[in-house]
């Protein structure tokens, strides 16, 4: 798994990060390993709180330092240590190889630079096009995200949530990179224009062969734009396998609870079965699984020692201490499409 | 704890330069015996230690001159107060001139004059001065100065004397006053008495009143900052020295004498006198000094409670001690003061007892006038900021060991003036500057005019100063002004403190100004020469 | 645009007219007039009263100012009572003086304010912050007439670098420059820290940092022309103090400008004088104001397009956008 | 990815944080910036000394007591600070003049305080025509430079302590109706403002008792920084010769008295003007520690 293969794009081995504030430390991502191939897409889901934005900019270098401290872990984007990577070729890196979409478009551009010479920035710095070259292409790039050409001259402001992200999108894939980490992308927008994003960003990643990290807790999502998916829960990966091992066979009792929370569209009359309880506070995990508190089976095992994610079957490993018996199974509940 | 030891250390560095950079390295401030008591030994009542100039030296051709006072107006008959007067000696021509050496009266552009009764006088003119725009000044010109002077705002003094002044020629003129009086020559030589250009001001009042026909004429002027006068190469008598001569208004002494060291400008007027040891320790630098007839006095509102009580002045007048105002404020550049004449005024008494300080006799007054450690005299002092103000706290602490209170009350210049002017005051401390005529002092004793801040109206008193004033007999006259210092001081009127000492500060080589005892100095003559 | 400009232009008039109200009649209360300056002490009384005839001081105060205020409706702004020049001509002397002095102040206030704000605010929370916000403290906790005095004693006496007084060329303009504009620094800076501190922590400098846009360019003009935006503001409400410092530096240093005009005026009761002179002191500011909020709305274009589709009337909202983080 | 400082949700297991009151919120912040600290100390110092320096200094001798033979000495062991041109004690006059400086920072503000923010609540809780008249009014008087107006106003009235005081109050007050004004706007559409017109309260009792309240923490920052500028303010009127009469030693007056012997005696300026500046600067950092404190979006 280890060996340098050259269609592997990214590779992610035990990464952890903390948050050491004053008072306390905020364990935000705690040793998950990954790996991604050309062109393949992963889904990274979890409630909030369980790190996946740490880990995309973890990914970026681009954990706020202080107060955030990456302890250990080695990430290889297209053959490059991030992590001792010196300041310049990092810079060289972002935007051109991997580049990023962020949550809330509101504020992710900058207020008072127009919309055009914001994306035209990183075609120049990258591309090492002209100012004027830079500007063309930048008011391409608006075409291919579906905002008209005449409209590159004006500010964020005068953009709607949804086309604000649209610029979001056209700034990360300007230099076309081989990897695209899409934090929540449509979360914060309303669902009719949640769909056009996503096309887009299905559409962009067929024509490029653009490997994407998609970051949500949305399992609709995941569903339709990935081929992996990676379950976190505490800053841990407790399940990952391929979309139909993790849907349709579903191992870890904290996935098939998301699964569970979803209301059923056929069954209206199905109870809903939300999972009791909350998310662990991160700045005091428990001892062993950090799901114990709230699985239903949960043993005295479970709450003393940390499961290791493990390899039940093909890809699809799982970590949770009930499957070193052999004839554990979870009861599931019916599955939807 | 690292954050906090940051911020002292920062304080603390801060604090030390501000310390180092202030303390100076010329005189250690340690070795200065507090009062300085240096009698003006050579720099008495002479012109200052003039360097003659000796044939043909190279003059320095711009001098600048930094002053405190600023100039706002070229009228001569406009503004009388010092710095005006600097400009005015220098643009404008007296009839008569008065030389502060002999103490006598000198032909200017009068060359005769003469009177029978001290009430009409004739005079002859010179016939070859020029004004500075080229017209030649005639009778006409005096004419017309005088019969403007009654309603201008300084000239109108001289002007109410004055009945009618008649043109016999162009060169002769006769003037008619309403009543007679010898000091008329005298008024003559002031520069309320410039004589200014008819056509120029009846075409342009504001413009106009600048055209004079002395030695200097005003190139360019921006009131409130500086005024540049120019060389008269056609001026009748002796022509100035120097090319350029700039007044600039420095408001800040300290600044002013800094701006001398650095060499900014030539000459520094009334240098404070802590920095008069440093001047005349740096070389490169001369102290001229004067002994100026500006009298510093305490005056007490006759007209009113409490001071209407002759005990009472009298209390004050044994209660202040003059001789620690000297020292203190003044650093012992004064000159004890005995009465409201000039030194060098006609008339001066110079026996007139003093008021001696004396504690005990001040008690003794105070308790005649019923007050006592129990019942304490209380009464406010106006003053205004600076000097004053100094001696009113001085005076302060010194009445307070006999046991009276005294408040502070604290007016800029003008609302010191209007309130001491209406007698809203109990008592104040003012300055007169007093010219060489024996008439001067009736502005301070007799009712009627603004100086007179004691509102002192005794019918005595003016009853002699009148038959002084019209009597030609010398020694009579003398008499009736020696009288008067006597009731004066008999009846407390005021207590006269001192007379200070005027100084400039001047870059060495400098020499041609003609000190006044009353601060009018000319300095038409000025030159530096190059060292 | 226009229409706001042209509203707050309007509205600039009632304010100049309160504000000549407001001094005239201040000014009546003090004792003492101009006669009583400019008589000399042997004056007679007949002298005065002939005087303040002549100057229109015995006429009831409110017919003089309704005297002077139909004068200064057709821009006369009438003669001073001291040197009788008309009030503008010794104020357009004077002005371009105290404009060179104000100017060269911001300059230094501004060349020392924002990069020890910058600095400090990168610094956030280290000693090396504490240290400087306590410098650009130290700059307002000065009495500025002793910085002056201190200045002149060190750079001009003792070294002899500058000249110490008198506005004559460049080199004069140092060292009042420096008096007043340290007295700025302290608000300046802190507002430049806070704003950047604002800053720092907004998300597009995240995304520019994604775009693989170096951290010196991230700072300098992605940061910044933000952080710029209450820095604007501030140095707005700043002018005020500039006149109110230079009232004191110019009689330090000599500086022949309006704030020693005022000051002097002041002293001689000269009313038409300070009347005149401030009047054209707070138009000058409220004009300079209004331009710093243009070029407020120059920097920030969700400021521009509010004036443009809003009615002129709305301009209080846009006020209230501004932080008045004074 | 909030991290969630709030609310404990697991009570038995984590050690419960003890909620704080609202000001101890902010005095647990204010503690640790040092600056603030120091300031704060300082300003304590001072404020004891200006109570009781009638206690161990007696007015007439110590302070404006006048011997000539001890006149213009520098520090010495009998004179820590140097005696100024009367031969008084520099250092007992300074340490009495903390009364005087304080009293008109403090009084000025307090002037300012009181007309400022009752007008500037006005303003901004009724908007409307009253709302542009109080506005067009403050625009009137801040728009003439602070220094000016006092000076015409201290002219005017003639020079005292609480004509003094006055004028640098009457100065501050536009500040003062901005702030509040600004912050009542922001207030005013709070629900609970609703709530309580809504159960009939009277105008004036909203504004005073709902509204202000909740303005505080401008206001308060305000109030430490106009003290400062006040001091100052008071020091540079005393330069241009309208200060407090003499003989009482505010330290602009000793300082502006003292600007005569700068070259030879530089100490009588050094100490009153280190005085100004170490309380100005006190008095801001504490400010600065408030503004820091009281703002709940700079968390540290």
């Amino acid at each position: 798994m280890n060996g340098v293969n050259d269609d592997i794009v990214l590779q992610v081995e035990d990464l952890t990060v903390y948050y050491e504030l004053e008072e306390e430390t905020v364990k935000a991502v705690n040793h998950i390993s990954f790996s991604l191939k050309r062109g393949e897409t992963i889904g990274l889901v979890g409630e909030t709180g369980a790190g996946k934005t740490t880990t995309a900019l973890a990914l970026l270098r681009l954990v706020p330092d202080p107060p955030g401290v990456i302890k250990s872990g080695k990430i290889t984007v297209c053959g490059n240590d991030m992590l001792s990577l010196p300041v310049q070729k990092l810079e060289s890196i972002r935007g051109k190889d991997i580049s990023m979409i962020f949550q809330d478009p509101m504020t992710s551009l900058n207020p008072v630079f127009k919309v055009v010479d914001q994306i035209a920035e990183s075609l120049e710095i990258h591309e090492k096009l002209s100012k004027t070259e830079a500007h063309e292409k930048a008011l391409d790039m608006l075409e291919t995200v579906g905002i008209s050409r005449s409209r590159g001259g004006e500010y964020p402001h005068q953009f709607s949530g949804g086309m604000k992200q649209r610029v979001g999108i056209a700034i990360a894939l300007a230099c076309s990179p081989q990897l695209l980490i899409a934090d929540e992308p449509t979360t914060a927008l309303d669902v009719t224009i949640q769909a056009q994003v996503l096309d887009l960003i299905k559409d962009l990643k067929d024509k490029n062969g653009t490997s994407v990290i998609m970051i949500t807790h949305d399992l609709g999502i995941v569903a339709e734009i990935c081929d992996q998916v990676a379950v976190m829960y505490a800053g841990h990966i407790v399940e990952h396998g391929s979309l139909d091992e993790v849907f349709n066979h579903t191992l870890h009792p904290y996935t098939e609870g998301l699964f569970n929370s979803l209301p059923n569209i056929n069954d209206r009359k199905s109870e809903l079965k939300p999972i009791p309880g909350l998310m662990p506070d991160p700045t005091n995990l428990p001892e062993g699984c950090a799901f114990a508190p709230r699985c239903e089976y949960a043993t005295e095992a479970c709450k003393t020692t940390q499961p290791e994610l493990r390899t039940v079957g093909g890809t699809h490993k799982v970590a949770c201490l009930r499957y070193d018996e052999t004839d554990f199974h979870i009861n599931r509940g019916k599955k939807h499409g | 704890m690292k954050r906090f030891l940051s911020l002292v250390l920062c304080l603390l560095m801060f604090a030390g330069m501000l310390a180092g950079c202030s303390s100076n390295t010329d005189t250690d401030p340690s070795t200065d015996d507090g009062t300085t008591t240096t009698t003006p030994d050579n720099e008495n009542n002479s012109t200052g230690d003039e360097t003659t100039p000796s044939g043909e030296e190279n003059y320095k051709k711009d001098i600048i001159f930094g002053l405190g006072g600023k100039i706002v107006a070229l009228d001569p008959q406009a503004n009388s107060n010092t710095q005006h007067n600097y400009y005015f000696r220098m643009v404008f021509d007296t009839p008569l001139d008065f030389n502060n050496e002999t103490q006598e009266l000198e032909p200017n552009i009068v060359t005769e004059w003469s009177t029978e009764d001290a009430v009409t006088y004739s005079f002859t003119l010179r016939d070859d001065v020029y004004f500075h725009n080229g017209e030649q000044l005639t009778a006409d010109d005096v004419k017309f100065s005088y019969d403007r002077a009654p309603d201008t705002d300084s000239a109108s003094t001289l002007g109410d004397l004055i009945k009618e002044t008649r043109v016999i020629d162009d060169f002769h003129f006769e003037i008619e006053l309403h009543s007679a009086n010898v000091d008329l020559p005298y008024l003559l030589t002031l520069p309320t008495a410039s004589i200014i250009n008819r056509e120029a001001v009846t075409e342009n009042e504001l413009e106009g009143t600048g055209i004079g026909s002395g030695p200097w004429m005003v190139d360019s002027y921006e009131f409130g900052d500086y005024m540049k006068l120019v060389r008269n190469d056609n001026f009748w008598g002796e022509k100035a020295k120097a090319e350029t001569f700039t007044l600039r208004y420095m408001p800040e002494t300290s600044a002013r004498l800094i701006s001398l060291e650095t060499g900014e400008i030539d000459i520094c007027a009334d240098p404070d006198p802590l920095d008069l040891e440093r001047v005349r320790g740096t070389d490169g630098l001369e102290l001229q000094s004067y002994v100026g007839t500006s009298i510093t006095y305490f005056a007490m509102n006759y007209k009113k409670e409490p001071f209407n009580d002759q005990n009472l002045r009298l209390a004050m007048a044994y209660g202040i001690n003059a001789q620690e105002l000297i020292d203190v404020v003044r650093l012992g550049e004064a000159q004890p003061c005995l009465s409201l004449w000039g030194w060098n005024q006609y008339g001066y008494n110079g026996g007139t007892t003093p008021y001696e300080y004396d504690p005990e006799k001040a008690k003794e007054y105070l308790a005649a006038a019923g007050y006592s450690e129990s019942n304490p005299f209380s009464f406010k002092l106006s003053v205004s900021a600076g000097e004053r103000k100094s001696c009113g706290e001085l005076i302060q602490a010194q009445l307070k060991e006999i046991g009276v209170n005294v408040e502070i009350v604290e007016f800029d210049t003008a609302g010191l003036s209007t309130s001491t002017t209406n007698g809203e005051h109990e008592a104040c401390l003012y300055g007169c500057g007093m010219n060489i005529f024996g008439d001067d002092s009736r502005r301070l004793i007799c009712p009627g005019t603004g100086v007179n801040k004691s509102h002192y109206d005794n019918p005595e008193v003016n009853e002699l100063m009148d038959l002084a004033v019209a009597e030609l007999d010398d020694t009579k006259r003398t008499e009736y002004y020696h009288e008067v210092q006597q009731i004066l001081h008999d009846d407390g009127a005021y207590v006269p403190l001192y007379f200070a000492n005027g100084f400039f500060a001047v870059k060495e080589g400098t020499g041609g100004i003609d000190y006044y005892p009353t601060s009018h100095h000319d300095m038409s003559n000025v030159y530096i020469i190059e060292q | 645009m226009y229409r706001y400009v042209l509203k707050r232009l309007v509205l600039l008039i009632p304010v100049l007219l309160g504000v000549s109200f407001l001094v005239y009649f201040i000014l009546d209360l003090a004792p003492g007039d101009a006669v009583d300056v400019l008589a000399p002490d042997d004056a007679t009384q007949e002298d005065r009263e002939r005087m303040r005839e002549e100057l229109g001081l015995n006429r009831p105060l409110v017919i003089r100012y309704l005297d002077y205020m139909s004068d200064l409706v057709r821009g006369d702004m009438g003669e001073s009572y001291l040197s009788g020049q008309p009030v503008w001509d010794s104020f357009i002397e004077k002005a371009p003086n105290t404009l060179l002095l104000g100017f060269a102040s911001l300059v230094v206030s501004v060349g020392l304010s924002l990069p020890l704000g910058i600095y400090s605010a990168n610094r956030h929370g280290t000693w090396k912050d504490n240290v400087s916000m306590v410098l650009a403290l130290l700059g307002l906790s000065i009495p500025n007439f002793w910085l002056g005095l201190l200045l002149m004693l060190l750079f001009a006496l003792r070294l002899g670098w500058l000249p110490s007084g008198g506005a004559d060329g460049f080199a004069s303009l140092i060292l009042p420059a420096i008096t007043i504009g340290t007295g700025m620094m302290a608000t300046l800076t802190r507002t430049t820290r806070s704003s950047m501190l604002d800053v720092i922590r907004q998300d597009y400098l995240r995304t520019a940092r994604a775009k693989g846009v170096s951290e010196r360019v991230v700072i300098r003009k992605h940061a910044l022309k933000n952080a710029l935006i209450p820095i604007i503001t501030i140095i707005g409400t700043q002018l005020g103090g500039i006149l109110g410092g230079a009232v004191l530096t110019e009689s330090v240093f000599s500086w022949p400008g309006v704030g020693r005009l005022i000051v002097d005026s002041l002293n001689s009761r000269d009313t038409p004088m300070v009347t005149g002179a401030i009047i054209m002191t707070t138009m000058f500011f409220s004009v300079v104001l209004l331009l710093v909020d243009l070029l407020y709305a120059f920097v920030d274009p969700r400021i521009k397009a509010q004036y443009a589709t809003k009615k002129g009337g709305k301009s209080n909202d846009n006020k209230q956008k501004q932080k008045a983080s004074a | 990815m909030t991290t969630s400082k709030s609310k404990k949700q697991a009570p038995d297991t984590a050690p419960v944080k003890k909620q704080r009151g609202q000001w101890a919120e902010v005095w647990h912040r204010l503690k640790k910036n040092k600056g603030a600290m120091v300031g704060l100390t300082i300003v304590v110092i001072l404020i004891f000394i200006a109570l009781f320096s009638d206690v161990f200094l007696d007015y007439d001798t110590d302070v404006i007591g006048v011997n000539t033979a001890e006149r213009l000495q520098p520090p010495s062991a009998k004179h820590i600070m140097g005696t100024d041109e009367y031969g008084r004690d520099i250092f007992c006059r300074i340490l009495y003049g903390t009364k005087y400086s304080l009293s008109v920072g403090v009084v000025a503000v307090i002037i300012a305080l009181l007309i400022g923010v009752t007008l500037g609540a006005v303003a901004g809780y009724a908007g409307g025509p009253t709302e542009e008249v109080i506005m067009r009014f403050t625009d009137i008087f801040s728009s003439v430079p602070n220094m000016l107006m006092a000076l015409v106003v201290v002219a005017a009235l003639g020079q005292s302590m609480f004509n003094l005081m006055l004028a640098i109050g009457i100065t501050s007050v536009p500040q003062f109706v901005r702030i509040t004004r600004a912050a009542v706007l922001t207030v005013k559409t709070q629900e609970y403002v609703e709530a309580a017109r809504a159960i009939g309260l009277r105008n004036y009792r909203i504004i005073f008792s709902h509204i202000l309240p909740n303005c505080l923490s401008p206001i308060i920052v305000q109030t430490t920084l106009r003290v400062a500028s006040a001091i100052i303010s008071a020091s540079s009127l005393s330069f241009l010769g309208l200060g407090i009469p003499a003989p009482d030693p505010e330290w602009g007056a000793m300082l502006s008295a003292g600007r005569r012997f700068i070259r030879d005696y530089s100490y009588m300026t050094l100490f009153p003007g280190l005085a100004i500046m170490i309380t100005v600067l006190a008095l801001n950092l504490v400010g600065d520690g408030l503004r820091d404190a009281l703002d709940p979006r700079l968390k540290d």
